[in-house]
């Protein structure tokens, strides 16, 4: 048997699929047995209760989809007394997400959510900090560091940052997060899109616009966990339209430790296992002990044609 | 990308699971009338656990024309574990029920379910009342091979634009249903008139639950009506949806409970509600 | 018949349909008939000769690609010899496009390019400025600004600033292209990406990351359409992913006044002149005399489903 | 999505235009061996004003399983514009071609061409030698076609792993050419082999031009052998394509002009180029 497992910082993964959050609940156990997961990787939550976005929340793009769930959170004392018990009952490792509109709440609710059955905490700073000009905490270096922080003051559990694709810094704010005390960076959240239906003429989304996610951003957040990786020496979680098997040994290649899965489990729910075993046929095939000869091996340097670069010299 | 007919894992049943990702083989893909088409799959056993008012998660097929992404809901309309067989009864309305009217006998369609919850016949619900319109029907028809088996009686009233357009008539007469058509055409279908008629029956055979879907009007009307004379009743509502599994949160409606707004998801604590609770709109 | 013309500042297209820098040359003048497409845009081109990046430039992506071209370039002196002489021919307005990497260059090459045959100049604003830190201009205001004034002050002839998709910061760069004197801008360019060959582990791309173009790109680029047509009181000419008539609609619904068309040229040469016919064809089944009451015409106070609005009222 | 049906505008031969987007109709898709396929296109007569070395590029089906996005270069095999043939020989490597193999007699398929430079056969060019390995021989059946038609002599040289992998032989045989088979298996395809082979056919029945294709190796070969017996060649290359058009600029190979490195596309300055000017990868 292929080992399959991962580290990211003190925490061991038996394999490195993972859900991503907001694609994921206690409803996937009807479907798949949860313990085949490398980590379970809750949706977002506020500490207040909150109704999210109005509907339609979700529209198809070409294959790929858009949505603007917002956060509808049950608050946290649900958190503690619902989901978390749940979660309990399994031995893939717990990861809350949370997410908050100022430095002080979101450490707040970082360190009252810092309890035990969370084995990790992904801050999800890619929503919009309402202090400044309510742009994200991580679409600036500036405001990442800030957060991330307070966040490490606030917690000993293993910070997992949440990145956006739509800042144009992404090595600057992946920097910033790593010095303001991250465990792990996740790469990356979704886009900022739009979508109008031509008969009506209106937006598709009740929000007006809303976060592509599915094949049509892998090419750009594979993009960013290349420049993460390479701008930071903790992990790298890759994310972002992974529907198939080559599109996680890319993630991998690319220098991701671990990935998640997000839109492809509402195509097909049962793909996370799937492509866990997948993963584990594959690297028996080219005969791998485990996966570190895989990670971060991207031949960066061959990638031109020689015949080109001969003849330019 | 992933694939129609990739073999889902979950094919196999697994203890304590309850939806099943499932390829089916189409056994024949028809119109049924000028609007509607009639798809009926071979299904395996496992996943024809049903209950009238569930529904399935369709992968509908990619082609040079269509390329739809997310799966699209679609109630059950026949469902028969003994024969291995699972019907859906659709509109093509769009770019995914364009490509699943392309489907071709042999060829395989994956689906995901049976999802959601469906009707409630309670004991003491002898006689039943089944208002629907267009397609609407679709979600109805398994509620009435129901009550057929439960020995319920059942009076159904189906509403369509035109006597051409009218569906599964035929189909619930013979599961014992007593059946009244209107029709816009020749204005029985009005809110007015259905309102004589159902008060009608009310007081004729007496109604001890409504069971209705899909339309505006016809919520308002049965709400009206059920609380006037004290009778509860469900409704089958439709959302945008993505998972279908209560994971996204998408495909919320709000309902009204004890004076208090909830959001509620249609995948999940529904697709049937409690009538009075559902909100217009 | 209706009339499909649109305005530009001082210039008249007779259809909103161009194709867009770099995916279109004097070549597509075997395919189709130029002069059916409402204006010419030439690919980029920089004062210097340059051979562009290494090979391989381009792979496919799902559903969409990427490339590396870079600018290969004849250089100003073939452009104005051969070039501009060619497209003499055609009366759809023909449009320059150019970059350089400083401001200095910038403007000099705006001025000598300013000649008869000329109707505008793209100013290809996404390329990198070496003078700062090698981020492109259209990445920030302060540095869109600075290159717009001085190009503005380089000629009379309508300047269009070809905006990023990398940057963060879609609004604030649009109006700083528009206080600098952009007479309209394109919206946009390609999307930094990644595409890694599993098989040989090396990056798909010679020059290892490339723009993604295509239908994947439709989204975000349709947001940033709508997100500078509402921030400033230029022209937007919407770009990226247009494959077909409903994603024109939909740019012109978000408030473009024109659109451009790249790859899909690629996989259907003669698109633009089908993509015309079919808008005049939507035009008169509409009964739209023209198209100014599409332009804009997003119902965007009404996305929302009333039933969520009402019930949280 | 652009559709593999949309009708091409250009369908209509204009005047002054070269290349065209044509709907053709698949007559035959069938393995002609172990590693190739052969699909036979029922073809608009406009499209097939053909110069052997030309190439199509093909708007590949999108299915379930593969969604190929650019088109796919292809060298055209056969065209025969009196019966509205096009045929191409093609090996299944990717998406692309794995979705060309699904076509099936009577479906559509839209093409792109006839594109690029071809051979020529310059009127002094009396003894030809054709050199090729494994899918190369595809692009260079059309000019043993075109020196029959011309009345050259022509002699082929087919490489290929083993005897049963050869191609075409049958076909250049039936065309009158002089045929030398070839193959890893016997070792009869290493260079020191097929130099002293060549250098045999220049000494006893004279070459007056090389063609080839594809290979590094007989590149390197074909330029000796050239530069000493003061014999030309012309050699087709691949390379990764965008438009096919000439637009993108994304096939540039480099080739030694005169001393200095230029770069050209190969689908506009090529696909086939001078021998000499070729360079090594
Ligand atoms: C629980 C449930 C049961 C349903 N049962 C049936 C049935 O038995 N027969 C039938 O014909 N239709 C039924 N519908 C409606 C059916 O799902 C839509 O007609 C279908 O999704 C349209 O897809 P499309 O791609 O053809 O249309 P498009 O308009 O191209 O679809 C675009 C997107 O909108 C979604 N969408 C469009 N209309 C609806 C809708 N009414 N409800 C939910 N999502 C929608 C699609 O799923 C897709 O994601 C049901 C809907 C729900 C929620
Ligand atoms: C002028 C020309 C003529 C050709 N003639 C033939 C022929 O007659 N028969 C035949 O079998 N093959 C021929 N080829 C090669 C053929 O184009 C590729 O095998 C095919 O594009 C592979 O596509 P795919 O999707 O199956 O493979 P994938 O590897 O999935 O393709 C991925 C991408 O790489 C490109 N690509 C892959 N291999 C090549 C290649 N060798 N050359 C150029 N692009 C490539 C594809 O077009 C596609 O864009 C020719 C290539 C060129 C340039
Ligand atoms: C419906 C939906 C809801 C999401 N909700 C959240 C969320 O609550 N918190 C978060 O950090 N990301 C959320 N995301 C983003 C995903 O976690 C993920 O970053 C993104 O979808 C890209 O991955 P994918 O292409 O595999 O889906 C959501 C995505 C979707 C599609
Ligand atoms: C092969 C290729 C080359 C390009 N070259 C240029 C260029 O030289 N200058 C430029 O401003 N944009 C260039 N672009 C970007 C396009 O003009 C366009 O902004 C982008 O492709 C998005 O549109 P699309 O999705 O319709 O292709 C190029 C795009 C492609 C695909
Ligand atoms: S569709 Fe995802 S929660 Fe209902
Ligand atoms: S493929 Fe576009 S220039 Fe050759």
């Amino acid at each position: 048997m292929v080992d399959l497992s991962v580290k990211l910082g003190q925490l061991t993964l038996k394999n490195p699929i993972m859900p991503a959050s907001g694609t994921f609940s206690e409803d996937l156990s009807e479907v798949l047995d949860l313990n085949k997961l490398g980590a379970l990787v809750a949706k977002t939550i506020t500490r207040e209760v909150r109704t999210g976005n109005p509907t339609p929340r979700v529209c198809e793009v070409r294959g790929s989809m858009l949505n603007s769930i917002g956060i509808p959170s049950k608050g946290l004392a649900y958190f503690l007394e619902n989901t978390l018990p749940f979660f309990r009952h399994y031995d893939s490792p717990f990861v809350a997400s949370i997410s908050a509109g100022t430095v002080d709440e979101f450490a707040k609710l970082c360190e009252d959510i810092s309890v035990p059955g969370v084995a990790a905490i992904e801050v999800n700073i890619s929503c919009p900090n309402i202090e400044e000009d309510g742009k994200a905490f991580a679409m600036r270096p500036s405001s990442t560091l800030a957060v991330m922080e307070k966040l490490r003051s606030a917690t000993d559990l293993p910070l997992w940052a949440k990145l956006s694709p739509n800042t144009g810094e992404t090595a600057e704010v992946a920097q910033a997060a790593e010095e303001g005390g991250a465990d792990a960076l996740v790469v990356a959240n979704t886009l900022l899109s739009m979508a109008i239906d031509v008969r009506t003429r209106k937006p598709k989304l009740g929000n007006l616009m809303g976060g592509l996610s599915g094949p049509a951003l892998k090419p750009i957040t594979l993009r960013m966990t290349y420049q993460c990786a390479k701008a930071v020496s903790i992990p790298v979680i890759g994310c972002g339209g992974i529907a198939n098997l080559e599109d996680i040994l890319e993630y991998l290649i690319a220098g991701a430790t671990a990935v998640q899965v997000g839109t492809s489990t509402f195509i097909n729910p049962t793909i996370m296992t799937t492509l866990v075993d997948e993963l584990a046929a594959y690297a028996e095939a080219e005969g791998l002990a485990d996966l570190s000869s895989l990670i971060g091996s991207v031949r960066d340097g061959e990638a031109a044609d020689q015949q080109f670069l001969e003849a330019l010299s | 990308m992933i694939h129609q007919d990739m073999d889902p894992a979950s094919a196999r049943p697994e203890a304590g699971l309850k939806a099943f990702e499932a390829l089916c083989t189409v056994k024949s893909n028809t119109s049924a009338n000028d609007d509607y088409r009639l798809l009926v799959l071979e299904a395996p056993k496992h996943i024809l656990n049903c209950q009238p008012g569930q529904f399935f998660h369709l992968l509908c097929p990619v082609t040079d024309q269509q390329q739809p992404y997310l799966r699209r809901p679609m109630s059950i309309y026949r469902f028969d574990a003994d024969k291995g067989e699972l019907a859906f009864l659709y509109k093509v309305a769009g770019e995914g029920t364009a490509a699943m009217a392309t489907l071709k006998p042999g060829e395989l369609f994956n689906v995901l379910g049976p999802l959601g919850v469906g009707y409630t016949i309670k004991p003491e619900w002898q006689n039943l009342l089944l208002v629907a319109r267009g397609v609407g029907l679709a979600t109805l028809a398994p509620l009435a091979q129901e009550a057929a088996r439960l020995g319920r009686k059942l009076t159904a009233i189906c509403s369509a634009r035109s006597e051409a357009a009218l569906l599964s008539t035929e189909h619930f007469r013979s599961l014992g249903a007593q059946v009244i058509s209107v029709t816009d055409e020749d204005g029985s279908s009005s809110v007015e008139n259905l309102q004589t008629l159902i008060e009608g029956l009310i007081g004729s055979q007496g109604v001890d639950a409504f069971y209705t879907c899909g339309s505006n009007r016809l919520l308002k009307l049965l709400q009206e009506l059920g609380a006037k004379h004290n009778i509860p009743g469900e409704i089958a509502l439709e959302q945008q949806m993505a998972c279908g599994l209560g994971m996204c949160q998408c495909c919320v409606r709000p309902f009204s409970q004890n004076g208090e707004v909830v959001h509620l998801r249609v995948c999940k604590e529904g697709p049937v509600f409690d009538l009075q609770e559902a909100m217009g709109w």
